[in-house]
């Protein structure tokens, strides 16, 4: 058994978080970046493939330097922390997962994508589909030997400043079939974008698509395991994130509480509001290790992989929502304004409720694998 | 002897409530209440609008004695008139003026200060502001840092204020000031009423976490308050203060706000999809909803029990503070489950469709944008008006005798 | 609006409390009257006859002098507060119900029970039945005119001193059907009888009937009336004995809380502590709101009666929990030792949650009878 | 650089689980593992059957080092070897000699106290119990009452101690008493080892919740008690006390004992029916137990992390603390769900039951009988051996420099 750091990891972790830090110093300037016409900061995306974090989060197999469920866990535990904007969970976790889990990996564009020079987004969330991974509406059809899409696709992550697509497509069956469904790659000049701001301050998009063209990438049950594995590997990111963030609420929590006084004493003296960080603590701690635990069954079998994750993204979820409410609550009014840092942490923290399947969705899920 | 308990309203007190209902039904602009159900932004005019109508009926004072223009009403009533226009989606009442410096001035003002002030909040020629809470001295206001040094014929003001609701608005403020500086904290505290467009007074936005613009701080920089500004005696502030404090609140507990959320989130939850089922079918999230909608059924007749008691002229005592910690938990509840109901739709956040008169195509259903943004701000409730932990202190030491 | 004691409820209220607590004084004593053979004091019983109280839960109607959802409460807010283990329950709610919510009412009987000279029992839960009111296996049929009964009751309270016993049983039809139900009245003395202590100190039996002859008193839509009637009123009386435990515990925490000294201080004084005392006192309001409107609106309709007695029995299990387990826990190790009476209250709190249904059960009632 | 973490046991342990196992299933006693799964009361021959079997083995000393006759194994040693004898549903290894006294005198015994004791517990000749506790002194031993006056060659012992653990088996128990009346609390407190059959020491039952007697008051009536028989320095026991308190322990989340309790839930679950199908079909109550295996299985990774770390020398803090705070809240939890899934099968009490040899038919199925009293029982996990409050004030003052 081997829980401690290897030097490897402490490297990757010291320098990404060094580089994290020094791009992500404020609130303010995380807001800048919010606010750039893609909605992160290209210089900053750039800069990240220079130094390999992208790179981090793809298996050596297909051009990576990484891609483990540790060196994913690592990374999103500082993007956590520092807030990012920027593509990783879109174009470096979502679209290379896809890539590299088809019959036939498309290390040409992975490539791309680690060296910062092409942005893939995954366009699979719908509408009406809620988290599932096979509700799908958005249908493709044969005509003169090429595939047409049509449909439109919700909630696409960076879907404005890609130039290419990943559709989840509909090719047979109801909507609510485990079978019949494509992947496709789409070009995204001819989509037609309705782009919005996410309240936690990410960028999303609505894509339609009218009889688009698209290539084939996988279909039926290998599509479907792409996108199980897609969204799986986005849970287990998501779920890292979220264990960074809230390490950040209960040292700020913790923090005010030394500095504020109320009637005499700093509030920290209060054993009503001690133990309450110690429950905080306690959580925190419980995340970290079904954290641990999902990243190093990364690599398994797909029924323990998803599993693991279930378990992660679900307690994520309700321990999330307590860090979060305890952060605001114990802050008073202060973490209510925009300007202090604790109220965006809060913002995401909940708002990764809402992203790669919900408490409830994957309670539910770990339950259904638990059983099987 | 047979036993029963009567939980109907008299018919005099339906009368009074269809009395309510009609004439909100008659004054109350249909795109005003369009707004407040769209959680849309509301002007100052929007605000002013309500509450003339109410100046024109007679009811812009509902808590004040009859005397002072008030309606006298008791606490049945008041509540009834509360429940009315929370379900008509009326904006609400600008309290500052009307339900919180006017009571104090009914019991501590000079006549002078009666004459003046009350027919001016009565017409809603003056918008008040709440000058207590101040960066460091929130549910604690024995730490105030803001002074006023005798100087004579006036008093010279300096220091800042914070979560100035509306200030934005307001033409005066009343606030509480330090004006002996040596005395223990929540002595030497003096209250003081201030002009905003006095020479030194500086309000500056506060915007949420939810991205809004409902606070502020005033910032007071050597402003010279006339001496016939303070009401009742120097060094007393405190005490009118805390008359606020335990001024009885009937809606404390938020029971028709709840209701109405409750009924939205029933609607979401019919029209949201899970699996391509209607998620209120989905026996875990029905589940929550209906320990959610007992709680609140619950909560309903505790406050009706406390308002009953109110109307018999018993002060709520304890009661104030159960109620208001009950009431948000229930009330933040219903915001958290809305957004739950959302699932990924919760998302999108498009600022401007909160503006009057926005009238492109929403992202995802109508109804799914202001909810997310709506879980954020009422984190709020919790906090202020003495937050939740404040209310426990207090009950543990009124009650407990510990 | 009403909602002040009237003076027939003052009256009632005092009466009957300082009886119960001249009876039932220490925990000593209500030890002995659970180790009676009976499981009960005949002796008491029997002046509470005298003394009108079991009068006070049957209606005018049926020749009693009470029987509204006030009287009730009033009655067992003392049960509760005395942790009386008398049949006030089995025979004068249950039975009484049945007798008097029957086509053809039995005001004979009704009136041998009132004056503490019979003691009817009503048999439905079954070992597989948990807290439905029509899955019955029980069965009952016809031959030479008589009704003939097969099958086995469980947790019949008092059902081993009782006289007669009214089953429900099965007439025709499948276990889970809603028709084909009937109620028998039965003599006690052929019965085969498993009596036991339940673990709150309650007597209980489980009852063999072998073509036993018993006489109908209702069936189909009048007998499941009944019983959904008989079971309404339990889960009420239950509803307002919790209340009246959950008060005697936060009574007994509290005083504790200021006898007993920690680290130099009451354990009263630490804030935390004071905080959890509010958060109890906070929910026994609203168990007290709620048995307060289940108790108003029981001679309404049948739904408005069931509707609000499930909203109350649903939080008196969740609130129950919260105040039994609180008040061990704030009382330490003491409140683990059988001589002390808020082990008791704690333990008979608990175990309501397993009578006439727990808060899962009346959650998914009230539910259901939200959206009828 | 591809990184990974290690969370499977190496070769060399899971060799040694096997060898743990391997010998349990050839020595224990199938009668005797069939009585602790039923929760049957287990006398005092039926603790020494298997403590006798684990001296022969050599493993009775599992937390001492190899030099006094213990095992020396690493903390993931211990982990395994617990896990395991639980699994095995084996009895407890009683705690008061072997693992809290031993490891004390080979701190702070003389070598005639080592020589004389340690040998005798390692053959189970004496049977130990635990003296800290007083009424009105539980969770705070500073303010012990029980005094031991040095009158020259002996100490004269007065005073009571509660929550006596098995203490109607025990042949000695080790005590702290305060030696100097004069002192601060946690201040004038000795390390006293009292035989139980001197004239003057009386043992009574108490009779917990459940109706189970397991615990103890020991009263002390001018005790006499030889000088010699203290532990380390007169008026330091404190010091002693708190090497204890703070003994590496690695079983504290109680890890093993949830899994299997969740195993019986899962299982019970099947068998309970609900409107005639099977309780784990229930949306809500298998929802329930979800998040509970999630719950564990979080707290089995942070419980290996602990031991993990502390195999390597790393002692473990404030994770002590929070792994008793989960560790207990989820046993508790378990406890709970066993007893809603019985729904009113929870309700019969047969205390004779649990004696051996009781042979009669259960009211309802065989295993609903033990549950409702496993529940209550298991209220005590949370309030003894340092409340969870206590743990809570322990980690805010260790970690948080407030």
């Amino acid at each position: 058994m081997d829980f401690t750091l290897s030097e490897e990891r402490k490297m990757l972790q010291e320098t990404v978080g060094k580089f994290f830090n020094s791009n992500y110093k404020n609130i303010e300037k995380r807001s800048e970046n919010v606010n750039l016409p893609e909605g992160y900061s290209k210089e900053f995306w750039k800069e990240s493939s220079d130094l390999g974090v992208i790179s981090a989060l793809v298996s050596p197999k297909f051009g990576g330097l990484g891609g483990s469920g540790e060196d994913i866990s690592i990374i999103f535990e500082l993007v956590g922390k520092s807030l990012c904007v920027e593509p990783f969970l879109s174009s470096a976790v979502l679209s290379s997962t896809v890539l590299s889990s088809i019959s036939n990996p498309r290390n040409d564009l992975i490539t791309d994508i680690i060296e910062g020079n092409l942005l893939i987004s995954f366009a699979h969330c719908e509408m009406n589909n809620r988290y599932e991974d096979h509700y799908i509406e958005t249908n493709a059809y044969l005509k003169n030997d090429e595939w047409n899409i049509n449909g439109t696709k919700s909630f696409v992550m960076n879907g404005d400043d890609a130039s290419k697509i990943i559709v989840s497509a509909r090719i047979n069956g109801d909507v609510n079939d485990r079978n019949g469904i494509g992947l496709f790659l789409i070009d995204n000049d001819q989509t037609l974008k309705r782009p919005y701001n996410t309240i936690d301050g990410y960028r999303s998009t609505e894509l339609t698509f009218k009889d688009l063209k698209g290539e084939l990438l996988a279909k039926d049950e290998n599509a479907l395991k792409c996108i199980i594995k897609a969204n799986s590997a986005g849970a287990l990111a998501l779920s890292a994130e979220a264990l960074g963030i809230m390490q950040i609420c209960f040292d700020l929590t913790l923090d005010y509480l030394k500095t504020r006084k109320q009637f005499g004493k700093s509030i920290g003296a209060f054993q009503s509001i001690q133990h309450r960080m110690v429950d905080m603590m306690l959580e925190i701690e419980q995340v970290k290790s079904a954290v641990m635990l999902a990243s190093s069954t990364f690599e398994t079998d797909d029924l323990t992989r998803d599993k693991n994750i279930s378990a992660a993204k679900n307690l994520v979820g309700r321990v999330g929502k307590l860090i979060a409410e305890e952060t605001i609550q114990l802050h008073g009014g202060i973490a209510m304004t925009w300007e202090y840092s604790a109220a965006h942490y809060a913002k995401r923290l909940i708002m990764i409720d809402h992203l790669m399947g919900d408490s409830d969705y994957h309670r539910d899920r770990f339950k259904l694998l638990s059983n099987s | 002897m047979v036993i029963k308990m009567n939980f109907e309203y008299s018919e005099k007190d339906e009368n009074f409530r269809k009395e309510v209902k009609d004439w909100l039904d008659e004054t109350l602009p249909k795109s005003l209440s369009e707004k407040v159900k769209k959680y849309q932004r509301l002007t100052k005019e929007d605000y002013e609008i309500f509450m003339n109508n109410l100046t024109a009926k007679g009811w812009l004072a509902w808590h004040w004695p009859k005397e002072y223009g008030g309606t006298g009403w008791n606490a049945i009533e008041k509540h009834i008139f509360e429940e009315e226009i929370i379900k008509a989606s009326a904006p609400r009442i600008v309290p500052f003026g009307v339900n919180m410096l006017g009571p104090v001035l009914i019991e501590f003002g000079t006549e002078e200060q009666k004459n003046y002030y009350l027919p001016r909040i009565l017409s809603n020629e003056d918008w008040w502001a709440q000058g207590y809470s101040e960066p460091g001295a929130g549910s604690d206001l024995a730490s105030l840092k803001t002074t006023a040094v005798d100087k004579g014929d006036h008093y010279l003001v300096n220091g800042q204020k914070t979560w100035t609701t509306l200030g934005h608005h307001a033409d005066k403020i009343f606030c509480l000031v330090k004006t002996d500086l040596n005395a223990k904290p929540q002595l030497g505290i003096s209250f003081l009423l201030i002009d905003m467009d006095t020479p030194g007074v500086e309000v500056k936005p506060i915007i949420t976490l939810d991205g809004e613009h409902e606070v502020n701080e005033v910032w007071f920089t050597n402003v010279k308050v006339p001496k016939k500004n303070i009401v009742g005696k120097e060094n007393e502030g405190w005490t009118y203060a805390k008359y606020l404090l335990t001024f009885e609140r009937t809606g404390i507990a938020g029971v028709p706000y709840s209701k109405s959320a409750l009924n939205h989130l029933k609607m979401i939850s019919k029209r949201s999809l899970k699996n391509g089922k209607p998620l209120i079918e989905d026996p875990i999230f029905s589940s929550e909803i209906a320990e959610l909608e007992i709680d609140l059924l619950a909560m309903e007749i505790f406050n009706l029990r406390t308002v009953s008691a109110a109307a018999e002229g018993k002060a709520p005592g304890m009661e104030s503070s159960l109620l208001k910690i009950k009431g948000t938990l229930v009330r933040q509840k219903t915001t958290e489950l809305l957004r739950k109901a959302l699932g990924p739709q919760a998302l999108p956040y498009l600022p401007e469709q909160f503006d009057e008169g926005w009238n492109e195509m929403p992202v995802g259903p109508s109804y799914a944008g202001p909810i997310a943004k709506q879980y954020f701000n009422m984190r709020k409730i919790s906090i202020y008006g003495g937050s939740n932990e404040i209310q426990k202190n207090i009950v543990a030491k009124a009650s407990f005798g510990l």
